[in-house]
């Protein structure tokens, strides 16, 4: 089977960088941030597959990069260096002019222009934050925070991206009768799940999942964790799952990548990671967990 | 400045205007001066803007053109005007600035020069703002490549160049980036 | 089907300083097609960890285990990709742990149905009649069908553990204890369903605490020292 | 309907300027000549010249006569005036160590190599009303003139050059500062280009340097007071006479022209460099005339706008520069005099479309 | 000086010393640089280097600087403000070309080469013969939704439209009707959405597939763009919500009649009560003579 995504040597730099900034950084050092220059690296030659209905944990601390990852697949910001590659399929052969010659199969998505980018974010990504407002319009109508991705699909019909937005939010459980209601009214946990159904409007191949749980009560946690699992088992989703607690992983991730100040330390399957944790912090990590 | 070639400049814009309005149609510039070239340069060159000439011979008339104006001569990658005479050189258009997406109108304007301009008979058809349904100019004394290859750079609208063709009877027809070139 | 060569596992704990510590030293056996073995020897030799070590939630330290896959032909699942590790316990390789990995939220027929409906090509309603036989074989109450397993006694939640692992009928099946919170009847039939699924063709690995049971179920044994 | 009226239009505006220019001539009082608004009013022509960017103090001073004391008009009028003119070239980098110094503080120290120069200020001054100043006459002038100068002495030795405050934290590795690439080419004309955002700081300063004092004002103390971060000291504020240096057009050797007058200001903020050292971070502020207001705000401004991640309006520099230009401003805000029926009336259909809606689903209910 | 004072004066500006058309050589290369930019791009807000004008910004100076790039001493020239010739700012501007283009001025858009508008477009359909300069407050149609330059750019630059829509969704939900009314967004060439100026709705259908050029310039916020003729200009709707134009039925002009122009609303002060005549006063007026003869 091929793998949907294939990210190669990913890089994020803050900072102009030296040419000691690699041997100055990572877990071995302790800190992400290079001492000569000052340049923080908050990713380096971050490589990984992700395939069709698969779904892939990235777990680490607070400034590992996990969320950097995240930013840079989904083109919110400009990687310094790497490949991310998505493989041609049915989905991708709709988006005009990005693939313009049919001998290319794949191209890296890196090197398109912002425009190209946004299409295919449009077309084939959707991403939940951990703080819904990166996700939400908080005073627009939840029917509308749905309804802005539909729109910029361009879908120009009222009643049928009403019809949509009622059946997503009714499918994330939010009662219909409140969709012209904005979320800032709502709680966090509904919030959780505006994000997710505004994230799945346009039936995206690939759903980014950043610390969604993460400041939710353990009760609204378990529902908005029962959704996306039902959910991904209905849509055959494939799911990038950043989050620092290991419980969520397991829940939702066969595959798994440790990461430590801007470094994979490791990657495996998800019951060994947890069971056989190989490297130093993933240990501590483990031996750590509630 | 004299009145005269003010009011000159004034008239020359007006036709590149049109010219440009109205992609494939072909204006007049205003007889005067020192011919059609430099009339044209001089209603839009000043010290602000860069120049190169595309193949040999235009660079020793941007050179020319240079010291008229006061623009200054940079390479083919960085120039805000090109000039192109006769049919060699088509190839570098791929290397010219076609401009960002935030800022698409730092695209490059290349001014052909060329022998005649037909208003009917082209090999390729020219459509889109400006034109009402299709026009297939003619051109001689240019590549054939010219057109395709204009067609292959502006592919990514709004990022692209722009195109004047400029006879020496003072006959001009534009191509902006925004006129969709077909095989007719 | 599966041989198992000089298996060895070692932890290194890097929170106690790299202290090594030694699971399983040297391991060697060979299970044909259709065959039962069990894994015996004294408590802490290592038979939970050789189970683990197959099944990849442990990573050898040294030595293979080669598999026949009709999927991958002859492989090594000490050094197997995972991405097709994942394709064969999903659709080859079973696993009954001792405990029940409890899904919070999940109702004990689906728990037994999900793999039925993940892997075999069948309706919903033939699962969920698949579920319900099993269930009801291993004498669960059918008014617990829709609860959680979490709220299940230890003897209930190994029952709903040994129906989620055989509902699916997987090709190799490793059973670490499955048998060790349970009563005698329950035992029973447990060991019937074992021995069903052995008549179907199904290779598998056990580990059981009960010597007699041992005997009476697996084909050979190995004993790990 | 008078003032839009489709006919006499015309003489309705004739008349209105007229108009302006006789309230200019109220009452019987001399008039008010151009040289004694540069002398007298100095102040306001200092602002004039600052706002409307264009060092020129009777065209300033004229301009503020003919605005009759509205400095938002009268830096305008300079301003389009500065448009009209050709350029003949470009002056020489300036450095304001060679400036003939008025006035000069420091509060970030209490002795300064050179001294604290108070100069002309009235920071000291009882802000009570003179009521002499009611009778000034020559008469008087020359008598407070000639005890002025008795108390002068013989001769004072007054350095060639005045050492910056902020070179002896330099000096000590306490100042952030990184220069950009960009800084080192030759800074846009923001005269001729229009800003783009994120401005480089040249273009930043540049705008700023013609900005409206109030406004400017206004924005900085928003900042200094708690909507941001920025807690300034005042590193140095000098006013003084730049000399103005140009290349001579024979063979390019710098040729000294003249001088403006000018306030410089330099302010200090605690900043985290970038490298996880805490330093200073400058703010650096300049303007035409004795604006000291102006100075201290653009620097604080100017530091403000350099904040990585904007956290309120002051440290936003889009919203900086766009909001403290006093012409765009004025203009825009003039602007609603003119008339907006067109607009309004299309504004009445949709509101009374929207009640008719309103009201059905009212009856609907 | 003041304006007025310059304009007072016998001799015309360039008589005395400023040159034909005003700005000078370099200002008007830039804006003619930036005009065929926006041409090449239809629908693109050009930035420019706007000059400080003798007039105030926000007071069409933008459009004062195209029309300042382009004219010629034999063009006619109508200046209109909210569809009238006689309104103070149309009168200013008028007075300013002819002492610095020595051009003829008219009231007849049919005779008109250039017509510079403010707020409105003329009822007469206008030719492939002439050319309508557009003045302009604000250009940036995403100004609605966002009010920084470098986000409306980047959601130009991406067509990341989404959030525009999303307001006439939100107006339809909340009012039932979207409530824009005048600067009705429009998108250009199936591409940039475009800000038509403070046109009523009205006059936007007069923009599509026109044969006249359109250009636009806002001289404060220091943007150029433009509308080449035979151009889709489509203003945003949805399938189950049509763009309308205002609501005049019924209604007639009380001077020339029409039932078919955009009206001016007067109060009488006599009674209160409401009159209605035509915005377009060189149309109403043409009427008129033609209906006296």
């Amino acid at each position: 089977m091929e793998p949907m995504i294939q990210a190669r040597e990913l890089t994020k730099r803050f900072g102009m960088g030296c040419e000691r900034c690699l041997e100055s950084t990572g877990p071995d050092q302790e800190t992400n941030r290079c001492w000569h220059c000052g340049t923080v690296l908050a990713c380096n030659g971050v490589s990984f597959d992700l395939y069709p209905d698969e779904a892939l944990g990235v777990v680490g601390e607070s400034g590992s990069g996990k969320s950097t990852l995240v930013r840079l697949l989904h083109f919110e910001w400009e990687a310094d260096g790497g490949s991310f590659v998505i493989h041609r399929n049915a989905d991708l052969e709709q988006l005009p002019g990005l693939f313009a010659e049919a001998s290319h199969y794949s191209c890296n998505l890196f090197g398109l222009n912002s425009f190209q980018k946004r299409q295919i974010r449009n077309a084939l990504m959707g991403i939940v934050y951990q703080n819904p407002h990166l996700g939400l319009r908080m005073h627009v109508s939840a029917g509308g925070n749905v309804a802005e991705r539909l729109l910029g699909g361009g879908w120009r019909n009222i009643a049928a991206m009403r019809q949509r937005a009622a059946d997503l939010l009714h499918r994330t459980e939010i009662p219909v009768e409140r969709m012209d209601e904005p979320p800032a009214n709502f709680s966090g946990g509904m919030q959780q799940r505006v994000q997710i159904a505004k994230a799945l409007s346009n039936n995206p191949l690939i759903l980014f999942l950043d610390e969604v749980t993460t400041g939710l009560d353990l009760s609204v946690q378990a529902r908005v964790l029962d959704l996306i699992r039902t959910l991904r088992s209905e849509l055959k989703l494939s799911l990038l799952v950043v989050s620092h607690d290991l419980g969520v992983i397991n829940l939702l991730c066969q595959r798994t990548m440790v990461m430590k100040y801007g470094r994979v330390v490791e990657s495996g399957l998800t019951d060994q990671i947890l069971q056989d944790p190989q490297h130093r912090y993933t240990q501590l990590l483990v031996a750590s967990q509630l | 400045m004299h009145q005269e070639q003010t009011i000159r400049d004034h008239a020359t814009f007006r036709a590149i205007l049109q010219a440009m309005s109205r992609p494939g149609t072909i204006q007049q510039l205003p007889a005067g001066g020192d011919g059609p070239l430099q009339t044209l340069l001089s209603t839009l060159l000043d010290q602000e803007v860069s120049l190169a000439g595309i193949d040999p011979a235009a660079a020793d008339l941007a050179a020319e053109v240079a010291r008229r104006t006061g623009s200054r001569i940079t390479a083919l990658e960085q120039a805000d005007f090109l000039l192109a005479i006769g049919d060699s050189a088509a190839g570098s258009l791929t290397v010219l600035k076609r401009g960002s997406s935030d800022y698409p109108e730092t695209g490059a304007t290349v001014i052909f020069l060329v022998d005649g301009i037909n208003p009917e008979g082209g090999a390729y058809s020219l459509s889109g703002p400006g034109i009402k349904d299709e026009v297939y100019p003619e051109f001689s004394g240019i590549s054939d490549k010219v057109l395709p290859l204009l067609a292959e750079v502006n592919r990514d609208f709004p990022l692209g160049i722009d195109a004047m063709i400029l006879d020496r009877q003072g006959q001009l027809t534009c191509i902006p980036r925004s006129t969709k070139i077909g095989e007719r | 089907m599966l041989t198992v060569e000089n298996l060895s596992k070692q932890f290194t704990l890097h929170i106690l300083n790299g202290k090594q510590l030694d699971a399983c030293r040297d391991v060697s056996f060979t299970v044909p097609k259709g065959r039962f073995l069990g894994l015996a020897g004294p408590s802490g030799a290592g038979k939970s960890t050789v189970l683990k070590c197959i099944y990849r939630t442990y990573l050898p330290s040294s030595g293979s285990v080669n598999y026949e896959s009709p999927s991958y032909g002859a492989v090594d699942l000490a050094t197997l990709p995972e991405r097709e590790v994942i394709d064969i316990r999903t659709r080859e390789m079973g696993y009954v742990s001792q405990f029940l990995k409890v899904v919070p939220r999940v109702s004990a027929l689906d728990v037994v149905m999900e793999p039925i409906l993940a892997r075999n090509n069948v309706t919903r309603e033939e699962a969920r009649e698949r579920a319900v036989q099993l269930l009801k074989r291993l004498r669960i109450q059918e008014n617990l069908f829709d609860a959680y397993p979490a709220t299940f006694s230890g003897g209930e939640q190994q029952r709903v553990n040994i129906a989620h692992g055989v509902s699916w009928r997987p090709r190799l099946l490793l059973l670490d204890e499955p048998t060790a919170s349970l009563d005698r009847e329950s035992v029973g039939i447990v060991v019937e369903i074992l021995k069903d699924l052995r008549a179907e063709g199904t290779t598998m690995i056990g580990i059981f605490h009960d010597h007699d049971l041992m005997a009476s179920v697996t084909d050979d044994v190995y004993h790990i020292n | 309907m008078g003032y839009v009226a489709v006919k006499g239009g015309t003489e309705a505006i004739e008349n209105a300027c007229r108009q302006f220019a006789l309230e200019r001539m109220r009452g019987d009082s001399a008039p008010l000549g151009v040289d004694q608004v540069k002398d007298q009013l100095y102040l306001a022509v200092d602002r004039v010249m600052g706002e409307g960017g264009l060092y020129a103090p009777d065209l300033a001073a004229l301009a503020f006569k003919q605005a009759a004391g509205d400095t938002f008009e009268a830096s305008f009028m300079l301003r389009a005036f500065r448009a009209t003119q050709p350029r003949h070239g470009y002056g020489l980098p300036a450095t304001t160590e060679k400036m003939r110094i008025i006035r000069r503080i420091s509060s970030a120290f209490k002795d300064i190599p050179g001294g604290q120069i108070l100069g002309p200020t009235s920071d000291y001054t009882l802000r009570l009303l003179d009521f002499d100043l009611l009778a000034d006459d020559a008469a008087r002038r020359t008598v407070f003139k000639e005890r002025i100068f008795s108390l002068l002495p013989e001769r004072a030795d007054i350095p060639e050059s005045f050492p910056r405050v902020i070179d002896i934290l330099r000096q000590e590795g306490l100042l952030d500062e990184v220069h950009r690439p960009e800084e080192r080419q030759t800074p846009p004309d923001i005269t001729r280009q229009s800003l783009t955002f994120p401005a480089p700081r040249t273009a930043g300063l540049q705008a700023m340097a013609r900005g409206e004092t109030g406004g400017m004002l206004l924005l900085a103390y928003s900042s200094m007071r708690g909507y941001g971060n920025i807690h300034p000291t005042l590193g140095e504020l000098r006013v003084g006479y730049l000399p103005l240096v140009i290349p001579h057009p024979d063979n390019g050797e710098p040729y000294t022209v003249g001088e403006v007058k000018v306030t410089e200001a330099e302010v200090l903020a605690r900043f985290e460099g970038q490298d996880g050292m805490p330093r200073f971070s400058l703010g650096y502020g300049i303007c035409f005339g004795q604006n000291e207001i102006k100075a201290i705000s653009m620097a604080v401004l100017d530091r403000c706008t350099r904040a990585p991640r904007p956290s309120c309006p002051a440290e936003d520099q889009e919203f900086v520069l766009y909001h403290t230009d006093g012409i765009e401003a004025m203009g825009f805000c003039n602007h609603w005099k003119l008339p907006h029926y067109v607009d309004f009336l299309s504004d009445l259909d949709r509101l009374r479309k929207a009640q008719e809606i309103a009201r059905k689903e009212g009856e609907s209910c | 000086m003041l304006m007025r004072e310059w304009l007072d004066s016998d001799a015309s500006l360039h008589k005395c010393g400023y040159p034909f058309g005003f700005l000078d050589d370099g200002a008007k290369k830039e804006v003619r640089r930036c005009l065929l930019k926006a041409i090449a791009i239809p629908g693109y807000q050009v930035p420019y280097g706007s000059r400080e004008m003798p007039i105030a910004r926000g007071w069409g100076t933008g459009g004062i600087q195209i029309t300042l790039s382009l004219i010629l001493p034999d063009d006619i020239l109508k200046v209109i403000d909210q569809g009238c010739d006689g309104s103070v700012n149309a009168v200013n501007i008028k007075k300013f070309y002819q002492s610095v283009a020595d051009v003829d001025i008219t009231t007849d858009t049919t005779a008109a080469t250039v017509i510079q508008t403010r707020h409105r477009i003329p009822e007469e359909p206008m030719t492939d013969e002439q050319i309508l300069v557009l003045q302009v407050p604000y250009p940036e149609a995403l100004r609605e939704v966002e009010p920084s330059e470098m986000e409306t750019r980047r959601m130009h630059a991406e067509a990341d439209y989404g959030r525009m829509w999303l307001y006439l969704y939100e107006d339809i939900v909340a009012c039932g009707e979207i409530s824009i009314s005048y600067r009705y967004p429009v998108t250009v060439n199936g591409r940039y959405i475009m800000d038509p100026s403070p046109i009523p709705r009205w006059d936007v259908p007069k923009l599509h597939m026109a044969d006249t050029i359109f250009l636009f310039g806002a001289g404060r916020e220091k943007r150029i763009y433009a509308i080449p003729p035979y151009t889709r200009v489509e203003p945003l709707e949805f399938d189950d919500h049509r763009f309308r134009v205002e609501d005049f039925d019924g209604k007639s002009c009380h001077r020339c009649g029409a039932t078919d122009t955009f009206f001016d609303e007067i109060i009488d002060s006599a009674d209160g009560g409401r009159k209605y005549c035509c915005s377009d006063s060189g149309y109403c007026d043409k009427r008129m003579a033609a209906w006296n003869r």
